[in-house]
Formats: C-alpha cells, structure tokens, sequence
C-alpha cells in the first residue's frame, strides 16, 4: 500500500526525523490558510501515488498566499498518469545547500533491508543507479542485530564531511530504519534529504510503500489507506478480496493464481488476443468472489469476451461454477464466456454449468483460443 | 528416490485441527504420507481423526513421535512463529503453506533457520510431493504420477497445470516443489536444482519461474556451471506491464533484470530449452530426453 | 539502581502488562484517601529496597480506609533491615486463584537474559530454587531474536493449563522482555503473577532492578532514584564518583581499584584487623574524590586508623598525595593515616606527603598491618 | 612467545584523539608498541603525534594499514558501537578498556563477535600485555618483565600488585591479561588458560579471581582436565558481605556458588595451589616450578 507523502512525513516525524513544517490541503482556500499560516514562500504538492508528478507541473513554488492558492486551484483535480489529485502538501520553501538521497528497500539477494544513500539527491534515483552506480553507497543491514551506528555513520560519511552533519544524517537513517519496522514499509525513501546554508539536516520529501501483508496487525496504518487515490475497480476488487489489475485488451480474465493467471494471460496474447486484465480469485473460492469478479470485468466496456481459467486445488471447481450461474441471475453478461476448469470437484461443476446452459473446457490452449476468437481474433502479431 | 521428502518423511502438522489444516491432513493421509502429530496450543493430548495425536507445543511433538518434518497451515499472523518454533524443535524441513507473512518478519526467520541448518520451504508455497511416496502441502495428488522429471515452482495452479501436462503425456515426476512466490523465501532454485542434479532418480528438470526478482537468473548460471542433466523452463508474466504488481509480492519488476525477456534470455543462454506456453512441455522434454 | 515496587509497577504497566490499580502515599491521610478511592479491602505495603518486608511487618491488609490509614502510620517510619520506610503503596485486595512466579535476569553463564517461571509463586523464589529446582523452568533467550511467542508459551503453559490464560501469561512474559530492554533491567521479577477467580492474569508485585551503566543515556528512569531510601554514605559517595560500602570494623580503606580494595580489605582481616568499609575510589585520581573519601570515611565514629593503597597505573600517586594534603587542610582527621603508593608518579608522591608531614610506605602488606596495629592491634582469629 | 598479542600485533587504537586514548596510545608506542592507526570520526586524514595516521572509520583504518587488533578507549556510550565496528572490519582481537557498558548491550555483542570469530577482550579490562613485545591498554609496562609465567585476571590494579610481586623476586611474565570485571565479558578464564597451556613459552599461570559468577570453577575444572602447567590461584573478596556489590558488577554474590570460600575450594580441589594473600603468589610458584 501505498502512503500520500503527507502521511509518510507524518509517521517518520513521529520516529525523530527532522521534518519541515506544512499541511496537507483540499481546497484552494485551506491551501492558502497553510500558506499564511507558513508565512513566507512555500511549495505546493500534488498528493497523488504516481511519479514524475514534477514533470507533470504537480509541484509548484508560490511566493505568497494567494499564489498558493491559485497553484493549489490548478494542481487539485489534475489527472497525473490516469489518477486525479485531490490533496495538495503545502510546506515551506526551504533554502538547500545540499541534497541527497537516503532509502531503505528489502533487496530479495540478500534477503535483507539495504540502506542505501547518494549525495546525488533531488533526482531520480534509478536514473543515478542506471548510468552512476558509483554513486550510491549501501550496506546490507542485519536485522537481528539493526542497523549499527557504525554503518550508519560510514554512510553519512559518504554524504557529509562535516561530522556533525555526517551525525545528524546518521541519527536520521537509524530512526528511517526504526520507523520501517514499526510500520512495516517495505520501502522507504528519502529524497531529498537536504544541508541547509546554515548546517540544519532535513528530510524535505518522504516515500513510504507499506507492506500489504503487515495491514491485519497495524490497524493504525491501514487506516491510512486512501481510496479516492486508488483505481475504483482496483478498490472494488480489493474489497472483495480479489487481485486485480486493469490492462488495455479485451479478452477478461479469471483465475485462481497469479503464477496461472499471468500464464493466462501470456497465452491470450499467444493466441494474438489482447488480456483486459489481470484477475486473481485466489485460493478459496466462495462463489461471491467470482460474482464480484464478473461484475468488475463486465463495466469494462472494452472487455469483448471473458475467460475462465481454473485448476481446482484449494480452489473447488463447482463453486466457482455457482458463482458464475449466480453472477449471471444478477446482472447482464453482454458478452461471451469461454469456461475452463479441471480439477477438485469438476464433474459437479460441469453438470452446474450445463444445467445452467453454459459448456465448459477442460484444456487450456483451447480455452484461450475460442476466447480470443470470440474477442474478434487475433489483434495482429499473435504467434498461431 | 526424490528430493527433500520419501517414505521416511514423519510428518508433523501445524494447526492441524484448522479448517485448512484438518482438511490438508486427510488429504495427505490418504495419499499415504507418514503424519504423525499434529500441534494446536491447548489441544494437546486429543487424536486428530482418531489416529494423529496432537501437542500443545512442537517441541513436546518431536520428543515423543520423532517427527522430522513440519507442514504449516496456521493464520498469516502466527505462522512465522510457527516456523521458529519448529526450527527450534531441531526439526530439519519445515514447509510453510501459510500466506501473508510480512516481508519483515522473513528478513528474521530466515538467519533463525541458517544458524540451525534447517530447510524452509515457502512461505506461500503449495508445498511438494513425491509422487507414490509423500506428499506435504496442498499440490492434488491425482494430477501426479511417478517418475523421472523433477518440477521446481514459483507459483501454485500454475504447476498443477504444467505438471497436469508432464502426466497426461507419460512423463512421471520424481518431486515436485513449490517454493513459493513471496520475496523472502527459504529454498530457491538453484537448491532444489541442486538437489536435482544429485538425485539418481531424476533425469530431467521443469523450472517454472516468473516475472521479479532475479532467481531465475541465478538459476539459470547454476544450470550452465552444473548441471548436467536436461532444464526445461518457463516464465509466466511475459505480457504484464512494468511496474505493476502481479499478486505476488514478487511479482514487481525491478529494473529490465526482473522482466520476463530478460529472465527467457538467460535460460537460452545457459542452455534451458524455453516453452512459450505451458503446453510445450511435453514436446521439449521429448527433445531433450 | 533498585526501583520501588510502585516505580516498578508503573513501568510495566506502561509496558502492557495487566496491574491492579493502586497509588503510593507518604502520610497516614493519603494512605486513606488512596484507600477510599479504591473502595473495598486494600493492602497497604511498604516501599523499602530491602527484602523481607512482609515478614517484618511492612505488608498489612485492611479491611477499610480508617483501617488503611493505621496500617500506614505504623509502616511509615519502620525500619527494615536498616533502611527507614518513606512511603507506602495501597492497592485494592485481590482475589486470587493461583500465584506463580516470572522473572528475567542476564545470565552469566549463557551470556543471555533468562525467562524463568515457577508455578510456586507468592514466596520467596530462591527457596523455591535451592530446595525444588525441578519446579522452575526458564528459557535462554537469544537477543537477536527477542522472546520468540512459542518460548513463551511453552513456559506459559506450565503455569496454566488453561490455553487462554496461557495466552495471557505469555503475552505478559514478551511485555515484560520488552520492558527489560527498553528501561535497562538486569532484574525485573513479577511475584506473585496470579489468576483471579474469574481468569484473569495479574501482576500483583513487581521488582525491578536498573544496571547502573544504563542510567547516563535513560535520565527519566535516573530520576527515579530515591536517595532517601538509601544509606546517606553511600548516596554521598556516589554523588562523588565512588563506590563505597558501609561494614562494621576499625579500619578505614580507601583504595583503588574494586580487585584491589577487596584485596586489601582480605589482608586487613588476615593481619587481624577488620575493615570500616570497602572504598574504591576507581580509575581517575582527581584530588577532589580523595578528599571525599576522607570525609565520608571519618564521618564513621568506628574508624580508628585510615589505611590508603594505592597502586598508580590510569590513578596517579601525587594527585592522590595532593588530595590526602587538601583534605587535612579542610577537616581534622582525628585518627592516624596509613599510606601506601606505588607505581605512576610515585617519587612526586612522596615528596608532597613529605612535605605536609606524612610518610609514605611503598609495599602492602607493611602497610595494612601498621594500619591494623594503629587501629588497636588484632581483634582476635587474625593469621600473622 | 605469548599469547593473544606479540611483535606481530598491528593496533588500532579507537579514540586516539581523546583523552585517554591519546596518553595511553603515547604509552604503548613507548613501550614498542606497534601502533599502526588511529580512528576517530570526522578526524580521519590527520598525523596523531606526527606519526600515526588517522581515519573516520576502522574499515578505512584496516584497508589502508592491515591493522590486525585494536584497543578501545571511547566513552561507554558509544563503547559497544565501537566493538561492532571493529568486528565488521574483521579484526580478530578487540580490547576494550571502556568502563560502563551496559550488560544488556554486550548480550548482543558477544554473539556478533562469535559470528564472526573475534576475540573481544574486557570490556571494563585493563587489557594485555606481552613484556617487552607489545602492550595494548593500560597495564603500566615498567612493573613487567619478560619471563615465563603467564597471568590471567578478573581485575585491574590488583594484577599490577601482583605482576610487581612477580618481577621483584625475578619471576618474568610471558604475557598478562586483564580479562575484566563486568558480569559479560569477552574471554574468560578457561580461553585464557587453555592459551597459556599450548604457548611453549609459558611454564605456569597464575589466575586472580574474585567474587561472582562461576567463571573461576569453571577455570578449576579446565585446570583439573585439561592442564599440565602449574597453575597459582587468588580469589579477592574473602571478607565481602553477601549480597553486597563491590564496586564491580559482576561481584554478586550469587547463591553459594559466588563465594570466595567455595572458589577457594574449588581451586584446591582442581590442584590450583591457592594464595591467601598477593604476596604469596613469589613463595608458591617456586614451590611448583
């Protein structure tokens, strides 16, 4: 899940860091009550879960008040790469005279979090990664023991030759440190972190991913969720308890299992179809899940034809027949289905499925072949 | 033979009186694996079924059935407890069915279980089967036949598809394990190739990866330093966009390394035939054979 | 640093563990209004760093407030094992179904803090240790890791059969870990840990014990010292920078280094003698300290004879010369001084003393057993 | 010969800048010493006395100058940090002379340094000393003399009075170690001892004791097993009251087993001839050698 910066500012000001003022905003006006408040220049930000909101003019400076206001009234309800701004940060102008780059991600190698910092903040730090690899600096911290001041400090080093300074920015990687395992981030970032002219570390922007698996036992940061950023399919899918991810083609898909449902999907473009989506009923299979499953693939108006993909194991093919016959007494399909399922309990799905006058398919490949031809075939460049 | 798991696997089951738990456990009994305990604190003293005596803690467990290995099914928020807890109990594979076991708690349990010399399977994993001999976790036993292939997965449904094809055409497994789709995991590939390449009774290997991470890639430089017997392997993910996630957790893409062409292009290299579709299994495992 | 039980109690309480209400006072007429407060019967025990209170009178139960208010005017002012009562704690009676013990040390022999329980709680645990160890169990617990939740259950479960309240003593026993830590405990004991006769876990008393060497980096949990619990030597002494013990004989010591205090105090009990006190006046040898010594040690009407060792190493013999001249220049030392200085400036030692009129001896055994002869010869049983 | 330090030994020295640190580092390079690198935080790149270079961490002071121990005189606030730094820059040997950590600290310390196959002596040591090879903490060099008993002990200034009884009646020291007070402490009695027994150029050991723990029986059973060399045993403490600390924190007396009479005991009973006083230590050693 991911956090607004806002609320990423929030939490690691609560874990000690150095954290400029500000507010979050949702009309012009209480971005110019921030504003006056602040005094002074200020900033105004785009609260939107989407990068390059810079480049896409989501981040403003305003002298004043009023300008503040007039930046927030142009950047609230801006589209940023298909998601729509509704809260702007409004936080002083800070004077830098350095920035860098402090984050902690879990790196799958090493099976460990890895602090990782440059001197060559501000900036995209993949981009640094990609072409200056010299220039990030990381060490792989051993949870059982934390993040030892002596790494943290070695780091610091790497940032400022002042060891005041080297201090401060210590002190801040071990409480980014702290603050991850008492949220559960899975990443945390930094950027940048900034020198003032007068020797002051900062943290002037905060990233935080928290990891959906950690939501159940910190209600706290779960409640920090904001759907209006969100998708609304994907919120809906969510609430019903499915994985779901929108996409451009229009062959509907649904699955039990990510690792079969991205399969699925590879194979409809096999086939020279195009996959509308990813689905993911997952491992139990109430047959409400795949009621709510139809109901989101069919308001997509470019969905031509769905597809079901079913290896029975946990999941019971008959239930999900029964969510299908029942999806189908609720709500219109308008469009073809194409059956697949094998595995636990299929004979009974099969005769469900019959007596409610669909046929099902037992093999894969042909299943996704009769789908994308129902979806008005191949959309060129398809390999069979 | 078989990797991992046989007939002298004495299983020991985690939340056995569970909804998933009691259910897997009739399952596996029924294909025949030795389960003899099960723990559920406060239950212990009762028969599960009449015949698996349960135990309030592992480690009581162990001491009396010389259990020596353990199948999790207990909830997500104390399932990594469960894994110390039976690596605490000296027991040496420890196979954890259990999904949504946060990231962090994985970057502790896994040092906990190096110290101890203890194999985690998973999390979030189906667990594995060796075909006629024992079977622990949740893979269908009837999709399964006996033989020479072994099967090493990231996903779930997915091997039961891709192993569904091996059996309908002839070709018998010698294991198959899923480890799991999460990014902390206990077993990675190159262990279960490892494992593989010295059993005598594997022939040839299907690797099922996916998008994220660079495992397959890791796989794939062990395939080409040593292994000698055949790889058959297959990527899922090929049309997901970049940046999004997949269900898995590790299903993020980082960077060009955890694409599914680049993940492709290194099994070409070290010499792994490539199926564009679960399908072409069979065929190329003929090819290679 | 020994915390009171109610100084104990807020912490874990603070920690999560379950604790009966209850309130210190330091006057018969608080007493009864914290009584009053509560309702019902209350205990009224008393704050003392000494063990044994019940035993001497320092624990009563009184049925209501008047009753509370008379408990605490006999208990204030008591003297326990030397150590004269200030306050009072008064908590509500409880029910009680079962009384076990739990409590964590830092182990020397593992290296770790141990987590021991014993179903024979509500008496004294070391009894319980020397005379049924079977009837304790413990776990070694690897910091890295923490208290692992099975650990603790498994313990929990030899205390309680029932699951749930298993749960709850576990729950107790991680809180208290947590506690351990984050206060810097090298002792923290609940005893009794009892059920109620409705199911309930509790902690009814709770012990605590601070390692002097976390107190510079935790000043909320310093400000807990209550000096007027404590003998005022030793609190003058500790104001000072040493570390000193009261004891019951004629030869005033004042050495440095523990090894070597000790030492000293053994060969003036070999020579007959009988040490005043044990003194360590420890690495540094600022003047200022020796002359706390001297006043500390002749405030003690037994001292008949001060006996100085010291062997110069990190401590130099001429500051510890000069501070011998400074304090005889501030106060009369009435009785006779010993001194022995060996090692770091030695020569310029001795010619300081010599210079105010001392001499100075250089080897030890020489010097305690002029010291034991000055302070009125052997007092019987003494070897040489 | 000797144990643990020779005229091999590289130094660190950890806060060579400060107080103690720098009057101490001019004492060891005194006495011959060779001091290679000096660490100290914001520092680095400077010349201590001229002479010895200076660096912001021991990483960068161990790649530069293959320092192979260090010595540790920082404040005790920040005393543990320094272990762990010296540790993660693979030093085999660690002095810390540092007073005051806190024992909660040096539970996670300790097995750092196991991992990772270090030998931290102290902390809250006066550390060790090789005469006329090398001295690396505090004992003053001039009360030693080279020779061949080798000396292990729990306190500071105690062991000076005994190694100055030692080399006034002409019994030199192959080397003295102070392994400290503190209730966790990095060497004990027995890795000492077991040093003393393989050095060729020790011929006997004397041990000082005090009250607390059990490290000193545990020293008897290794001296009654696994010991040929005479060993000479002190315990101080005789006349402390139970239950009373004496300065240092690992003088709890703990139970009976932390008495000076029943460490005097087991002394006795290990064939440890066992001194009453410190100037006993000359008379016995002659007796046995």
């Amino acid at each position: 899940m991911n956090l607004h910066e806002y609320q990423a500012r929030d939490i690691l000001r609560r874990y000690g860091i150095p954290i400029p003022d500000g507010d979050v905003a949702e009309s012009p006006a209480e971005a110019r009550a921030v504003a006056q408040r602040l005094g002074g220049k200020v900033v105004v930000k785009a609260q939107v879960h989407a990068g390059g909101r810079g480049k896409a003019g989501g981040v403003q400076l305003a002298a004043n008040a009023d300008e503040a206001a007039a930046h927030a009234s142009r950047i609230l309800g801006m589209t940023i790469k298909g998601l729509t701004v509704h809260k702007v940060l409004v936080t002083p102008a800070a004077d830098i005279a350095s920035e860098s780059y402090v984050g902690i991600i879990v790196d799958r190698a090493s099976q460990r979090p890895v602090l990782m910092v440059s001197a060559a903040g501000g900036i995209d730090i993949e981009e640094v990664a990609a072409t200056t690899p010299e220039r990030i600096h990381r060490v792989a911290i051993d949870p059982r023991y934390g993040l030892l001041s002596h790494q943290a400090l070695g780091l610091a080093l790497r940032l400022y030759r002042d060891v005041g300074q080297a201090r401060g920015a210590a002190g801040i990687m071990g409480n980014l440190y702290a603050a991850c395992y008492a949220v559960g981030a899975s990443l945390v970032e930094i950027n940048p972190l900034v020198a003032t002219p007068d020797g002051k570390i900062l943290a002037l922007d905060a990233k935080m991913v928290i990891d959906d698996n950690e939501l159940d036992r910190r209600p706290e940061i779960a409640a920090l969720r904001d759907a209006s950023a969100e998708a609304p399919s994907e919120v809906q899918a969510r609430e019903a308890g499915l994985t779901f991810i929108k996409l451009d083609g229009s062959v509907g898909c649904c699955v039990n299992g990510a690792g079969l449902a991205m399969a699925t999907m590879d194979l409809v473009q096999y086939y020279g179809g195009a996959p509308a989506n990813f689905l993911d009923i997952g491992g139990s299979s109430n047959p409400q899940k795949v009621v709510a499953a139809l109901r989101i693939i069919t308001a997509d108006p470019h969905v031509k034809a769905i597809l079901f993909n079913i290896f029975g194991g946990i999941t019971r093919c008959d239930d999900v027949a029964n969510g299908i016959v029942q999806a189908t007494q609720q709500f219109p399909l308008h469009v073809p289905l194409v059956i697949r399922l094998t595995g636990t309990n299929e004979a009974e799905a099969v005769r469900i499925l019959t007596a409610a006058g669909f046929s099902a398919l037992t093999d894969m490949d042909e299943a996704v072949q009769q789908a994308v031809a129902q979806a008005g075939g191949a959309v060129g460049g398809g390999a069979a | 033979m078989s990797i991992f798991i046989d007939q002298g696997t004495r299983l020991l089951v985690q939340g056995i009186t569970g909804r998933d738990g009691s259910f897997h456990t009739r399952q596996m009994i029924g294909y025949g694996t030795k389960v003899v305990a099960g723990v559920t604190p406060g239950k212990g003293g009762r028969l599960f079924d009449g015949v698996v005596p349960v135990f309030d803690t592992v480690a009581d467990a162990v001491r009396d059935t010389r259990a020596n290995a353990a199948v999790i099914y207990v909830p997500a928020a104390v399932a990594a407890s469960a894994v110390y807890e039976a690596a605490d109990a000296g027991l040496g594979l420890i196979v954890c069915i259990t999904e949504g076991i946060p990231v962090l708690d994985m970057t502790k349990v896994l040092p906990y279980l190096h110290e101890r010399g203890a194999r985690l399977i998973g999390p979030n994993c189906p667990g594995l089967i060796s075909p006629a001999q024992s079977k622990v976790g949740i893979i269908p036993g009837n999709i399964c036949t006996p033989g020479r292939v072994g099967v090493v997965s990231r996903s779930g449904t997915l091997t039961y598809e891709i192993v569904h094809q091996l059996s309908t055409h002839g070709f018998g497994q010698s294991t198959c394990v899923g480890i799991g789709g999460d990014p902390l995991i206990g077993t990675h590939f190159t262990h279960c190739l490892s494992a593989f390449q010295a059993d005598p009774e594997t022939d040839a290997v299907v690797m099922i990866g996916e998008i994220g991470g660079t495992d397959e890639q890791q796989a794939a430089e062990f395939v080409a330093k040593g292994m000698t017997k055949p790889v058959i392997g297959f990527i899922a993910g090929q049309t997901a966009p970049p940046g999004r996630r997949m269900g898995h957790a590790g299903a993020i893409i980082s960077g060009s390394s955890g694409t599914a062409a680049e993940k492709m292009a290194a099994f070409a290299r070290a010499g792994i035939s490539v199926m564009k579709r679960p399908a072409d299994v069979a065929p190329l495992l003929r090819e290679r054979l």
